[in-house]
């Protein structure tokens, strides 16, 4: 039951198992057929399952998801792909006005099953609109879920289960880690509402998700070189947050930092340091801080590098959540990100 | 300036020229080679039957408009004058045929069955929706214009995945046709050889904005560069509605893909009891459409085939109100939903945050009503 | 120079002068112009300039916006309506990857001094998507401005700067307020960065912006009956926000509640509380507290008041602020709006 | 079934049954009545220019796909087979009309005097935008598919509130024809009689999928459903190409509006350099569309017409030979922008927030320096 696969792979097993599973599911998007979709994580899925449930479909985001909508009202369990993150605004308003509230809108009778997946953020050194993190935009609509994975593991669960969720859900893909292997066991399940701790540490909480995982995990041995220990947490659910869990983290460790690709301003990073604010100030020793994209558009790849969170920014945020010398001391603009 | 290049044909859809019609205004019955053969069951019963079913309608509509004005509405989109598109097209559908329709649509929420409490709770500001779509194969109104487009494509989408022959149909307004949704609709219909049929009411308005500011084209053009077929129908001719959405059902149903109909009607009321008509159109124009009016027409058609009109009207009228006071009674008994309800469904499975809000807010409600 | 105004009428004044002032400055929106736009904002707008200018658009939302682009690119100054704050959402693509980005993509090449102005926020007991606050969103966009207004001299100043700024500018229009009167000075300058101190005092900040104005005016009123004293901070311009303003505040009062009628999640107030963490840790003697919309869809009208900051609301977080009795006291969980 | 519903007709646009052609593959020339008129002044010195012309893009294609291979390119595009298409469609223009191109109209950058560093530097992944829109008149590329046609349609618009008659052209693929934003743009070229072209390079894919999933009509069918005349031509033939695209600009520059030119053509390499076209086309099909060449088909016919075809082809080669070598210069001399760049040109007028995180990011950096 357990096999090595890389993290495309693996949802591509996860969709290949649920269409097994669910004959109402069924999967649509741009090139997903015959090509198995620009990454190839649907390869092999339209020959296996026939055209009427691997839809290669028109051009044309806002319909994929509408007709994906219309697909659920009729007790169907759609499984739509964008193919990229940067090509997902033209369905926003599906997105937002529908697929998030037509269980609301109707008291919870028609239901809404639907999984929208697509590959996310950055690092692969493309051209615009390859490379974003859109998940605050998702964060902030009510009735989402909004998901993601750092391991073939958690890529196949997770897609699992967002698929069999009643709601619909966000499947945010990191791309940048396709092509990382690691051991799946497909009978392991998991939900869609818990963070992980993946290192337990005494000194400060790392809060990621995602690709950030695992540069966070390299933070975490560095600054072990120091003596200093990073409990380093995979949010895992984008939204909702497992606030629960980076709390008692911090009533552990008493700092915090927060990482992610997305630029800061009304972000996913703002709402986590926020809700810990409010359910954990007295445990807080120090400001907690963000290491994130910048306010700005995402710049030309050859640069990404320096807009993305690195492991020295990381570092540099732990030094300055702990009191200690970091880029910004000395500095005469004091203080984060902000 | 070249000449070469060649203008729109008229010879893509039928009607395009002049819309499809067989009850003229004056009430009298005329052949229509395209529409005729649909409509060889047409007998009194079921002229009288719409009668009723139109004189409803309007009656429904007039009564929400008066209860808006009373205040026991928030507001309301009469569809006075669109009874013929609205009844005409609803009764050309099986049962188990799933509507949606944009908010104007309330003649089929009451065809459909739908309780007056259920149609007018919308309009009380009481809930998003007022009815189980399920139950009446209906879905819930849609306020974002062309969204349900792709709705009831997808949905006709997986009644082809299904192998059912089930068969969905997009209500939607000229104004609809310019956006986006509407026209990727038409894409994914026609690639997917859908089993929907587009239902546009074309009542010359999209609240102020006449609808060549849409498209100086009939809208029925559109769907031909889809390769969609199309009918161009006398919106206020209940027969002509009837058998131009019967054929679209059938093509529909029998593997044939998608058709549009395009109803050319008239909105005779303002576009919300909010608004005012008298900035944008001149009266002239509503005259002349009144001369149009379905109801009256479908009366004279009735008498002039010898039938006893007053007795229908006496029966219509009886119907009417009673669901007149049914309609006063909803609103009567109808409550603002509890506070509290602000959090339900939200997600299938609640969330800790929601619920914790939840919880904030029924303490804080407490805290208040505590101290007042 | 002084005359008294609507708020709604001072905005369509705004953009009269502005039509006046320069002739690249064209409207375009759906039914702004015969009918005058469903609020009669542009009222007589189409008549004194012409349909050249005052442009009647069809149906959609994208193109409004996208042709306001291409516009733009033929150094034209577009200011388009949307309708209503929920209908901005088919225009998403084209606001977060054109209009947005077209200066920063073209190096300051291409100029994007669009204005897109749109009613918002609930109060008015209308049907759905009828009274959103979508600021969030476009706040965590880089490269949009976004600004409301709390007052008809406001309106009036800030929809003259907005549309003079050569930065594409989100004019969130407090539709609740369009008919609140007041004095309006056409000759008053202002910018689109800085928030105002609207009262002074001593106990707590409370920041919010366009239509919660009021309701934190009464708040403070209210609350001074106590002897408390509100320090209420208009933010104006939501994106970029005037932190220092805030933080200045703060390290008075030592005390924050952020109040706005959007949902909390991933929202302008996450973001500001962040930053004042970030930067004013050490003042803060109490965790910032949120009044927000929930994070659910928009309910109902008939319970919308439930829904929105309000008076009581206000208070009971400023209650909560100060270590007084307030609603959660006693209440098992305990913590914020997170 | 019903057979009562027309189908769409194939009058609507010319070339919809068979695309225009004068230069056939065999290099022979062939009359047309609608482009002929608009091909009078084709001589041999054009025709040698075209011929150039044709070879540089190709020849640029080739060179910066070969970098790409090498690693100096993070991505390319590659136009092969469209040559004709892009030259034709340009060399119709004045040079103040204003194009708005997708991200594979690298001839057209070419042709309007984008120097190789700038045409590179998107592909090396060194910037957003490689020249100054305005200095060329040409957008920068555009990858969200569609958005561009509404960008153009606005310049339209806005060139006729001007009262200038310079006109816009938007460039789309057959997967654009899709996209809610294509038809938007059709929309409102339509209302405000844009002076617009909208011209598609129907190259048959959209990245693996076939142009039938997109639309089982001509795309130029599509257009007129939107009012909008539309010329359907064999994209290989750069007079073809050419004689469309006048009679399209010549519509919209003397106020006939918006106009929509469909080029057949086929994209004979991969979608992009990461692509692998053989996963969803057969060999077959590209050795078919390969006897079609543009290049070889213009050579074809300037040799038939009795000229030194070797001599032009040798002064095409010196110029690609000096084109390529200028473009591995480029990329050898290209650097990757200073990071703080990052921060540059986000607003018009700076804001704290952008200036504070660019300061924090330089002292960053200073101090990771500083470590090492
Ligand atoms: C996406 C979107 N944009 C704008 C609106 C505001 N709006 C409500 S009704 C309407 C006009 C619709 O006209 P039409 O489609 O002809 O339908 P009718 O009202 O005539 O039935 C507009 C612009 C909306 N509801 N949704
Ligand atoms: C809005 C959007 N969705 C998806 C994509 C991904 N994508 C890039 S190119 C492409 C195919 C475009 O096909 P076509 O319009 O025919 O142009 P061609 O590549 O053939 O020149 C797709 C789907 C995109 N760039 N933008
Ligand atoms: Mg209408
Ligand atoms: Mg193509």
């Amino acid at each position: 039951m357990t096999e090595q696969l890389a993290l495309g792979a693996a949802i591509g097993r996860a969709l290949g198992d649920a269409l097994d599973a669910e004959e109402k599911t069924v999967l649509m998007g741009e090139d997903i057929g015959r090509l198995g979709g620009v990454f190839r994580v649907t390869d092999g899925l339209q020959a296996r399952f026939g055209k009427a449930r691997v839809i290669d479909s028109p051009l044309a985001e806002s319909a994929i998801v509408g007709t994906a909508v219309g697909m659920a009202y009729r007790g169907y369990r759609p499984v739509v792909e964008i193919q990229f993150d940067g090509f997902v605004y033209p369905a926003f308003d599906q997105i937002v006005t529908q697929v998030a509230r037509l269980r609301y809108r109707t008291k919870g009778q028609v239901r809404m099953p639907l999984t929208i997946r697509m590959p996310y953020g950055g690092s692969i050194g493309s051209v615009e609109h390859h490379s974003e993190s859109p998940e605050s935009y998702f964060a902030h609509t009510a009735g989402l879920r909004v998901v993601t994975a750092s391991s073939p593991q958690e890529a196949y669960s997770t897609m699992r289960a967002a698929i069999a969720s009643d709601d619909p859900v966000m499947f945010l893909e990191p791309k940048s880690k396709y092509w990382t292997k690691g051991d799946v066991d497909t009978t392991l399940e998991r939900d869609l509402d818990t963070a992980a701790v993946l290192t337990r540490g005494r000194d400060i909480t790392v809060a990621a998700y995602g690709p950030v995982i695992r540069t966070a995990l390299d933070a975490s041995i560095a600054a072990s070189d120091e003596g200093i220990e990073l409990e380093v947490i995979d949010l895992r659910s984008i939204s909702p947050l497992d606030v629960d869990t980076v709390v008692a983290s911090v009533e552990r460790t008493g700092r915090l930092v927060v990482a992610h690709e997305a630029p800061a301003e009304a972000s996913v990073s703002s709402e986590l340091i926020t809700s810990v604010v409010e359910r954990a100030f007295g445990a807080l020793r120090s400001a907690p801080e963000r290491v994130t994209g910048y306010d700005t558009p995402y710049p030309p790849s050859a640069i990404e590098g320096d807009y993305l969170p690195s492991l020295d920014r990381i570092l540099d945020a732990v030094d300055r959540a702990l009191g200690r010398r970091s880029s910004r001391t000395g500095m005469a603009l004091t203080g984060g990100v902000g | 300036m070249s000449t070469a290049v060649p203008a729109p044909s008229a010879e893509l859809a039928a009607g395009l020229d002049r819309p499809l019609a067989v009850l003229h205004p004056d009430g009298s019955r005329h052949a229509d080679a395209v529409l005729d053969a649909y409509l060889t069951d047409v007998d009194e019963t079921m002229l009288t039957d719409f009668y009723v079913d139109m004189s409803i309608a309007r009656r429904v509509d007039r009564e929400a408009f008066t209860l808006t004005r009373q205040g026991s509405l928030v507001l309301w989109p009469p569809l006075l004058g669109q009874e013929a598109a609205q009844i005409g097209s609803c009764r050309a559908l099986r049962d188990t045929d799933f509507l949606f329709g944009s908010y104007r649509e309330h003649a089929i929420a009451v065809m459909r069955g739908v309780d007056p409490a259920g149609l007018l709770a919308v309009w009380q500001g009481n809930t998003l929706s007022g009815w189980d779509p399920y139950s009446h194969h209906l879905a819930t109104p849609q306020i974002i214009i062309g969204a349900q487009t792709l709705h009831a494509t997808g949905y006709a989408m997986a009644t082809r995945i299904d192998g059912a022959d089930d068969v969905a149909i997009a209500y939607l307004g000229d104004g609809a046709i310019s956006e986006g949704d509407t026209n990727e609709a038409m894409v994914f219909a026609s690639t997917f050889s859908a089993p929907v049929v587009f239902f546009c009411q074309n009542n010359q308005y999209a609240i102020s904005e006449p609808v060549r500011v849409q498209s100086g084209s009939p809208l029925a053009l559109r769907p031909t560069g889809f390769g969609i077929p199309a009918l161009r129908v006398d919106g206020n001719d209940v027969l002509a509605v009837l058998a131009a959405t019967r054929i679209a059902v059938e093509r529909a149903r029998t593997g044939g893909g998608p058709t549009f109909v395009e109803a050319v009607t008239y909105r005779m009321g303002p576009h919300t009891t909010t608004d005012d008509p008298t900035r944008y159109r001149e009266d002239e124009e509503a005259a002349e459409w009144s001369a149009k009016d379905p109801i009256v027409r479908l009366e004279r058609h009735l008498a002039s085939s010898g039938v006893r009109t007053d007795r229908i009207r006496e029966e219509a009228q009886v119907r009417c109100d009673q669901i007149a006071r049914d309609m006063r009674d909803a609103v009567a008994e109808a409550h603002t939903p509890e506070a509290a309800t602000i959090f339900d469904h939200v997600h299938a499975v609640p969330t800790q945050r929601v619920e914790r809000q939840r919880a904030e807010h029924i303490a804080f409600v407490a805290s208040v009503e505590g101290e007042s």
